[in-house]
């Protein structure tokens, strides 16, 4: 065969087309699959349901709104990673689980906590770094936790609790509790072996487990498909595993849908590869320029808010009025101010406590 | 007491703690049908069944993080690595997930987990297969990591390790599986964390060595003593937390120290207990303290160089020759 | 949803169906595809490819045979990992590529190092740890290489090489060479995540190498499907990444299609998920009871013994007679022995060589 | 001389040296097209291009493992982590290959790569991205590793990594990045690796300290001036292979030592340096080898705990104190 010589100026290790600045595009890769057609009645969700997510979901948004402000003025340091924008999915996954079942996420899990159980006052303060916080300061920001309600926390090293997620599955299918796992994780996450290994295992032995990827369009400054060759969910077709894409922009949606994966899970105990599609509004953290994507596609996400969407829902379905919302909206508004004041008026952790949590028991002879 | 061999004594270890204890498992590649790559395992599957005994593919990061996620949840894993070389695949989850998680939680969690297997080298298997990683996981917070030298502190400390609620690194070597020794059969026995252990005394000269070094410290001495150098050995057993103080009381004694061990030099075991000895002990000092352990090369596989990489008797001897001003 | 409760016995972690003792089936994976239909002539080889071929496998298996013999007698120590059965992969691929592309296997290597160049005295020699071994005795079974005619060598990390290969391609991009990467792994070493994460990038970039799983029914103990779901080949559709199943008991069949994939690859700096299946006739390493598979089974896969197999072909295509073939088969022996007796009187390395081949540089001052 | 950030004296010696060498290319997370996490990176992809400024997904081990095969086949990778933190999951291509190919094959392959990033804490990061990592690298052999203090150690150290043939990890501080200081300019500056380099001249106690932990012993060595107590400190630089002749000069000297170290105490650097010492110079020491580092506990996220856990100057007086025996 005749060789075939390229020219040097062709090599390039960037996957075609995607290159920022050497090609001058900015390409993203989610594109949003349908929301529901369901009403909320239709999915066996009372009215009283539907206002109770746009308080969370919103609670979710002012809690980090009022996080960032606070940043900002430098009140707290540590990294800051923003949920703005993805608030559908831990609230309309947290609707379709049992109370008993558990979540365990990455290091963007401020949503999640929110939902399951940790307060406000407890989230702030541990953003803060105080002993009141839900992980005792400890863990800050990528470490919110609440063990007590099955949410297993937040976890830092990219695609490390995938794993772990893998393993709560495997205690309550040995206990056989009846309890299903839904472990997230950032589109990111999806390149670590981590998940090939658990997804090969969970399927092998059927672990009740919905993996979830939450494909927010960028792991940094890296559109998905820069990182990721072809479609998320396809990652799936490699271990036979039953996958879903799912709108992540609507809170309706992603209650329907992970309601049946849950309910399949659970009859089943056969794991699912689940990828939500959803948008980050903030940077990656507080300190990205954000010169890798367009401010028409932010824009274009913004119009499709997911606290504005399930608020005009409520509305335009007369569920509540104006007034209602605003009354909401308010005391919402004021518990986040609370939890700032908590937060601000809580002790930092006495210096021994640098020492505590390493171990199970207190007479732990630290090394010197 | 029986005579068992080392593997016998793990097995029996980890057969107690199970039949005590619904929540414990056992995962890990060939640890079920297979019997264990070793045979530790051995007839546990045909007793526990393989909801409880677990073959694992070939994917340490995976199952290392698995057993993480179970103890966290309740069930008290036993994870075999098939040998700790392997195990670097899942660091992650040891260094920066088990021993962490707890802590970064402010308590929420327990990990109550073992990993377990063969450390270090086992003949010519060339440079993969021929690390020992006891010290590198003692650097790292929130790890406890034991690394024994005989059947009876095996069984001990492993049920230790078992019923201890964090997470335990208990390393073992597949060229003394075999080796025999008096165990205790009692269920309850066990042998705290953290203890040394003076397994020869004397008053010479202090051998510390532990792991597959005990036996290279041992027959050291016993040429010494034909030499009339009496020489104690202390086997610290648990690596982390390290028993200084039963170090250092020997020290008080003889004046002298050689750290027997089986890793590289560089921040191995020999460099920690070698510094706090000078560190607490410099007064009762006649000699800088030696250490004998691989050089900083990686392991042959020529039978010859292998043989000269591993640390020897003659090696030990000459160290204690050179403390003592001997020679 | 009424709770579906598991009965205690029921639950297992082993895939269903496949635990040998827990259900007295010994399951294997491994559906042998049809062999080629094509002759020789129809591939472009000539008579004498073919018998250079037959010699070629023959070498593989007889230097195995005595090789094992040497090893029982105690003539060397260390892991020894046999080909046999597997000797028509090594070849077929070898006349199917260039002979300055690029291979990369694990640790079950000898048979790729005696058809890339390694002689059989210095493949012998390394087995002895001799100073003359191609990698100078400081390898032995596991990490047989032959580096200036391309072959990297054996790797003794289930999956760790996997990567390699890929760099190797990279850099055969980059350098713009034209030439191929094979990276043969065992089907053991498919749940890596090392896998998965090389795949990821190998699409994306447009790597040039074929990943090809040496599936022989087995990783140690253990059946293909109890540790890995599905189909091995499958992974690729994780990737879109094209993909081919090859019968491995038939060199010209492995030659067939690895030379067209390695065409394909040329042509379009793609990568390829390749699954040769074959079989181990040997337990994993020396010490193995092999109480895994049946008698049965292994003498199916006897049957279909690819060194007989082209030998047959030679006979029954009358491109040699019988009295040929023992010639041959006579001056393999001799170069076997020949080997052997080279090895036995080889020295080992100096005792200095200890520190040879560390670093670069030969005046490196070690830490003591 | 150019007054440089620490991230531009890296990044002239990427550039120089890219500029010379066709087959040195940058691989990581971020390093293209967002010019680097921490921006050291900047503007390289504008002038070399995609093909050797590579974006990689989040795969440490993938990456790493490329990046040592294609050195094996004739390039020189420069990898970036995106800190040592993550390279935990890359441990096994790093310690099982890059290490250890040359020597399997009897020599047959050269490695010359360079594995880089920031290293150790960085603010109140939490315990999976604080660790230091340098002594856990130096503890195989067949790595060599580099931790600088300042800019034009890093040019020149950074230059000589990626001119070694064998591998090399070049570890920075996050917190560093902004320090600045005077760098020669000239294209073939480089600091041979494995030298040390006295930085302070004293004749009362020597501090050892490299990388983050030199600044605070410089604060400590100005505060302890002031009371008429003079320090020398002594940069390893390179902490393997590690220049103990350097030191154990300047012990011979000052008859006392403090180590400082941003690791945890078992088994690090610290250890290591402490116990030569007392082997080296066992004679002209008039005080135990002291060390100064994190405590035995994972990274905590309060402000005033991670403050705590974090050597300090007063630390290192304290030291300096005991080995002075002035309090
Ligand atoms: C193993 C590891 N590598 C790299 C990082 C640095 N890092 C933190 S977040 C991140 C991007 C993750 O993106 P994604 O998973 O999509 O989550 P998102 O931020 O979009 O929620 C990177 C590279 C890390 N924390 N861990
Ligand atoms: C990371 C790692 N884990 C475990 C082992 C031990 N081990 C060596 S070979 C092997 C089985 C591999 O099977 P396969 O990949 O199918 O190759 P085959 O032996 O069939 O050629 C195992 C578990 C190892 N060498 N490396
Ligand atoms: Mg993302
Ligand atoms: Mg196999």
């Amino acid at each position: 065969m005749a060789k075939k010589e390229k020219n040097a100026e062709e090599v390039t290790f960037t996957p075609k087309g995607t290159g920022i600045r050497t090609n001058g595009e900015i390409v993203r890769s989610t594109e949003l699959p349908d929301p529901t057609e369901k009403k909320h009645s239709d999915l066996d969700l009372s009215d009283d349901d539907v206002v109770d997510m746009f308080e969370q979901m919103y609670l979710q948004r002012r809690f980090e709104e009022r996080a960032m402000q606070m940043y900002q003025k430098g009140k707290f340091g540590g990294f800051l990673h923003l949920y703005m924008g993805q608030e559908a999915i831990s609230t309309g996954t947290t609707y379709a689980l049992n109370d008993d079942d558990d979540i365990i996420t990455a290091y963007r899990d401020h949503g999640w906590g929110l939902v399951r159980g940790v307060s406000p006052k407890e989230g702030m303060a541990e953003l803060y770094g105080k002993e009141t916080g839900c992980s005792k300061g400890k863990g800050g920001s990528m470490h919110f936790a609440n063990v007590d309600e099955h949410f297993w926390g937040g976890y830092g090293i990219v695609g490390g609790h995938i794993p772990l997620g893998g393993g709560i599955a495997f205690a309550n299918k040995y206990k056989q509790n009846n309890r299903v796992t839904a472990c997230f994780l950032g589109d990111g996450a999806v390149p670590q072996g981590a998940l090939h290994e658990t997804l090969n295992m969970s399927q092998n032995w059927g672990l009740p487990c919905i993996y979830a990827v939450e494909n927010n369009g960028y792991a940094m400054g890296t559109a998905v498909h820069r990182h990721s060759v072809g479609e998320i969910v396809d990652r799936a077709d490699g271990f036979n595993m039953k996958k879903m894409v799912i709108n992540g922009m609507d809170v309706l949606t992603v209650y329907e849908k992970m309601k049946e994966i849950a309910d399949d899970v659970r009859e089943n105990s056969e794991p699912w590869f689940v990828e939500i599609r959803t948008y980050r509004y903030r940077g990656h953290s507080m300190s990205d320029p954000m010169k890798y994507r367009t401010k028409e596609e932010l824009e274009e996400y913004e119009k499709l808010d997911p606290v504005a969407r399930i608020k005009n829902y409520l509305l335009d379905e007369d569920i509540i009025d104006e007034d209602k919302v605003e009354e909401i909206e308010d005391s919402v508004e004021d518990t986040v101010m609370e939890a700032i004041d908590f937060a601000e008026e809580s002790d930092f952790p006495e210096k021994e406590a640098l020492y505590d949590h390493m171990f199970a028991e207190d007479d732990y002879p630290f090394h010197t | 007491m029986a005579e068992l061999q080392f593997r016998e004594a793990i097995r029996a270890a980890i057969d107690e703690e199970m039949s005590q204890d619904e929540d414990i498992f056992v995962m890990g590649e060939e640890v079920a049908e297979y019997d264990g790559a070793y045979k530790v395992t051995e007839g546990l599957l045909d007793k526990y069944g393989s909801k409880r005994m677990i073959d694992t593919p070939i994917s340490e990061l995976g199952f290392a993080g698995i057993g993480v996620g179970a103890a966290m949840n309740g069930l008290r894993p036993i994870v075999e690595f098939m040998t700790f070389n392997f195990a670097v695949l899942a660091a992650d989850q040891i260094i920066n997930h088990a021993s962490k998680a707890r802590y970064m939680t402010g308590g929420q969690v327990e990990i109550p987990i073992v990993f377990r297997g063969p450390n270090a080298s086992a003949g010519q298997l060339s440079a993969t297969h021929s690390v020992s990683y006891d010290a590198m996981y003692a650097h790292f917070p929130g790890l406890k990591v034991i690394y024994t030298s005989e059947p009876a502190d095996a069984k001990g400390l492993l049920k230790s390790a078992i019923r201890d609620d964090n997470p335990v690194l208990f390393m073992e070597s597949e060229q003394m599986y075999g080796l025999k020794g008096e165990v205790p059969e009692e269920d309850d026995f066990t042998i705290p964390i953290g203890k040394a252990k003076v397994k020869r005394e004397g008053s010479d000269v202090t051998v510390v060595a532990h792991g597959k070094m005990y036996h290279v410290a041992t027959q050291a001495a016993e040429k010494l003593a034909k030499e009339d150098v009496d020489v104690e050995i202390v086997d610290p057993r648990t690596v982390k937390p390290l028993d200084i103080e039963t170090i250092v009381k020997s020290i008080r004694k003889t004046n002298r120290c050689v750290v027997v061990d089986e890793a590289h030099p560089f921040g191995g075991l020999a460099a920690e207990v070698g510094y706090l000895i000078q560190r607490e002990a410099f007064d009762y000092l006649d000699a800088p303290v030696q250490r004998v352990t691989l050089p900083d090369t990686n392991a042959p596989f020529a039978k010859n160089l292998f043989d000269e990489w591993l640390p020897s008797p003659e090696q030990v001897i000459d160290a204690v020759n050179t403390v003592t001003y001997r020679k």
